[in-house]
């Protein structure tokens, strides 16, 4: 298949087009929302959902080695891409050394949501990831917090807000991870036959609440467009795409040093180009109370998401297929 | 029926810094605070609205605090620095209550 | 099959026991509710589902001449039906002219969920109605709204609190519109195929979450009867069931014209008799704000929907057995 | 199977294991939360899908005789439970009147969610109840509250916020229980047919939404235990233990007496076992409003429920198949 | 504009005990209350929120009066009893309103 | 610590009426105000509650304002002729404020 077909089957399908029509009626100002209660919880099924097939699928293929080079790999790139993030930043755009670290945190962590999507897109395919990549993403959420914490302390010593200890308890006690990494131990432990029973739920339903996620994720990043203007200028944009590919190309060569499957590297590039818009910001407001939540937000979900949906996930399916195929 | 004069301390604070601000509370050993749900706002970066959000990192919570009026300026001084860097502002009135000195 | 079988076979359906079980709960006092932000999440499913359903029929049948007849029809029988409403009430009840106005533009707009029940009750006999009766439904919401505030406007010029192009803004940006028409043309897009990893949640839960969301309809209708001793009279009352069947009787007669089918005859009569009680409300309350709600709203969730979820539904499907049969 | 098979069985599932995984996160002070709206919607569904399923059965083996044996016996029962706990609080722990009778009021009541999981854990075994119990079930709900309200006017008259009347009103339309009972005779009229449309939401979805609620349940019996310090000491423990197997065993003759099935015996022992945490503290903050709710929540929800939930079910099982297998 | 003095009465209360303070201050015959959410709270017994909870059997709700200043005493002195007996702190304040005969 | 006088604008209304204020308010060039909701009361029309609605456009919502008292007339009288049609309470209250040059 070539990437316009990819992308084209990959725009076309029910996920991207809810996103759309979110994104649609934001730019038009309906008043259409979904509750916060109930994004909260959708949220919190996606990664039911998706930590429970990654153990159970564990738990049929046996733990290998390869888990934990490819967890060290992700822990490193985490702490790692905010370093390129914020260099890359302060060398291209005019970002103050606080606001700089504080997006460089975003692009190193990762967004469930989008992983989530790529599964998806995987699934389309006929193909899944080693089951382990969900422990992997959990792994990937904090170190990119702490490394930028670190780079706004050397460049404004004064601006931090919490202690390091504080932060990396409070992040890694981020109640999605506790959710995905719990799920993928629980979905281990019970194993297929385990499984079963609560399929109907937590399986049959995956794309369809799937759907309705990304209708919101489309309303909040069209809300946050509407307001870009004031926030982003070319350069910030020129930023928020051009960051996926460079950390989705370093992932795809470390997972063809690792020897992860087509599966398992398109997972591994998909985590590293995508940026966080929960753990991120939440850790950015109790760390660096300083940077501008506007600019942050509005880059990670009103850009790179939406980029990384449409045209990046099947260009990192193109690359994963190519490089490991 | 008898009054005591008090203090009401409101705080309309960013959700991710409820904790730090409960901590800060509870240091000064104030008898207690309620905290009550803001659903959308506007300052100085325009409005928000609780409805164009994914996730609570953005939204505001309101602190209330009924303190004695001995106890206000201790508790003003040590909240200030903590909301200075915030988006947050903090108003002070008088109120009277019955039970006197459960404050 | 009699409507007496038909009626009974509706009444004893869980759809309908749940909605009663709302009333009856709601009139003995109990604090059995649904919360809001669940509510709103379930019609918001509810549009969604409806919406995918008949932009994949329309995917299946082909697009139709007929489509452009039925629409301009709609639009033209929502915009006429508050003309009636308005003459009736001020003819026979007490009403003043801008809560008659009020009154007159809940039952030109139509109801989502009184559609729901309606494809409910096509489904138990196995019929479907056109796929783009979806979009009919969807265009008829507005006229009436609009021509209630002119009816307002003449008979008590300083009565109006917003302009005409205000409301027609907001009407037609209606979240429950968005989501209704965005999921018809996400259904036309992705076909049957497409809708195949979607249908678990959004046609297999249909009728189960339908259940719960009239449980709440019942709560709420109930609540509002309750206190309607206050608010409406028997004439009121009288309106509140004769008007659906006036509506109804003048979409029939246009829907044999159109020549649609009994399933579309039926959800073209069901569309006509129901009436508003989400965007007409809301329109109502900025546009008129010196209309009493208690009025509008127990007229038309306390009498009007209880009347056509029970026995309204059933005699609309006999008529258009009978008319297109 | 022994008593070691079934209880890691039941420690092993999915239900267990998520609110295993709340409990840690809440230790840990994550901030993994279910919106309250969604909790108390899970909850409402349960009970509608526990009081479907029970009606249907009743549809298809017709009504017995025993019904009304077990009915009065559950009312008896729930009325007897408070006097023995309350008698035992009393001799072995140091708990004043009031806080006596009002932890006395939880033991008598009923746990619907305990119930949910032990109609689990019934079908993982091949078991079904009769289909009645969700009647006993509701049944048994309030009679415990009138008892401990009459204890505690004994023995401080001035205590009672309300009166017995209010609080038989009350407690008997409480949300949960019309949703139990309502839901069972919609079941019962509806049958096994038109179970069936609604059957993927309500029947299918069970289990699954059992996890994620008693994940919420975890999350909260873990932040009330992190706190039991405080309000607990090693003779309340000890009675939050000991209580659910005082009723269950009572319980358990009581169904052998009746003849009740197996399946019958263990839902009636869990029943008795069961410690209520909806009805009864609401109730309890309108009667005794000078009970310390942190007492008698804590016992109910960080104590005896997760030992019910762990130990007891199973447990019970083992003792309805003993006397009755 | 003319404005007109009158006091606001501020009183959160448990959720359980709603139902009771509405039908005193119906009683009373005030024009009117509003009542608003509180999700988190600390107080005699450490921290809660609404986040720990299964029921909201243990939250809390903010009840808000506007009265007359000539009928507040007889307020308060209605619902004293009641709230004494359960958590709830009551307050009493100052306020202007433009249409003085609404209240 | 020292603190400057400021009004503080109470205002509940019918959640359909939100956006309408909002824009008055902006017009009026307040600095800010919070949004919190309301989610039962009684008034002329006896009670009502969020749980009896399927639709928010019978519910309300409470908008907070804080002003300075050299603003506080204009505020008013632009919001007033607004709220005069709708259901809604309208307080104003003196605080003080610690960042004087906010308001
Ligand atoms: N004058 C005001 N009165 C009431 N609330 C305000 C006011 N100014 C700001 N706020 C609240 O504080 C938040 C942050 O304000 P700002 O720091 O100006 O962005 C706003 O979103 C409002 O919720
Ligand atoms: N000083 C205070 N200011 C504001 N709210 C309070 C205060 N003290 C107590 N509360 C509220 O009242 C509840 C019960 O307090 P207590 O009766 O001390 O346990 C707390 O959880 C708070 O929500
Ligand atoms: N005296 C009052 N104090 C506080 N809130 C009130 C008062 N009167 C009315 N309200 C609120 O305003 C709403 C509309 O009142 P009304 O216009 O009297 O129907 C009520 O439902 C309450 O939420
Ligand atoms: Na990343
Ligand atoms: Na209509
Ligand atoms: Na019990």
């Amino acid at each position: 298949m070539s990437f316009f077909e990819l992308a084209l089957g990959n725009i076309l399908s029910p996920v991207v087009l809810f996103f759309m029509l979110g994104v649609g009626a934001a730019l038009a100002r309906s008043d259409l929302s979904v509750p916060e209660a109930v994004a909260k919880t959708l949220a919190l099924f996606l990664m039911m959902s998706i930590g429970l097939k990654g153990g159970v699928e564990v738990a049929k293929q046996g733990m290998s080695a390869m888990l934990v080079w490819t967890i060290v790999a992700g822990a490193a790139l985490s702490f790692l891409l905010p370093i390129i993030a914020y260099a890359l930043l302060r060398a291209t755009t005019g970002l103050d050394a606080v606001n700089a670290a504080a997006v460089s945190a975003h692009y190193g962590s990762i967004s469930a949501v989008t992983l989530a999507a790529g599964i998806d897109v995987l699934s389309r395919v006929g193909l899944v990831a080693e089951g382990y990549m969900v422990a992997v993403a959990a792994v990937m959420e904090t170190p990119a917090i702490i490394c930028a914490l670190l780079l706004a302390r050397r460049a404004a010593p004064k601006a931090a807000g919490a202690s390091t200890a504080e932060l990396v308890r409070e992040a890694s006690l981020n109640g999605s991870v506790i959710a995905l990494v719990g799920s993928f131990f629980i979905g281990w432990i019970v194993g297929p036959d385990g499984l079963k029973p609560v399929a109907p739920l937590f399986i049959d339903l995956f794309r369809g609440v799937l759907c309705i996620f990304l209708l919101d994720m489309g309303l909040v990043a069209g809300r946050g467009l509407a307001r870009a203007g004031k926030h982003l200028d070319m350069r910030l944009l020129a930023f928020g795409i051009a960051m996926p590919l460079i950390s989705g190309a370093i992932a795809a060569f470390i997972a063809a040093a690792i020897g992860l499957s087509v599966g398992g590297t398109m997972i591994f590039i998909t985590l590293a180009a995508s940026a966080s818009y929960i753990a991120a910001p939440a850790a950015m407001r109790i760390a660096l109370p300083e940077a501008e939540p506007a600019i942050y937000l509005t880059l990670s979900l009103g850009v790179t998401f939406p980029f990384n949906l449409t045209l990046g996930l099947p260009l990192y399916l193109m690359a994963a297929q190519y490089l490991r195929g | 029926m008898q009054t005591f004069a008090k203090k009401r301390l409101e705080i309309v604070i960013e959700h991710p810094a409820r904790k730090g601000l409960a901590t800060i509370l509870d240091a000064q050993k104030v008898t207690g605070y309620s905290v009550l749900p803001v659903i959308a706002g506007s300052g100085k970066y325009g409005p928000w609205d609780e409805a164009g959000q994914v996730t609570s990192a953005e939204g505001m919570v309101m602190f209330i605090c009924i303190v004695d009026p001995t106890h206000i300026d201790r508790v003003i001084e040590a909240v200030y620095p903590f909301i200075q860097l915030r988006k947050a502002i903090m108003t002070v009135s008088d109120v009277q209550v019955v039970r006197g000195e459960r404050f």
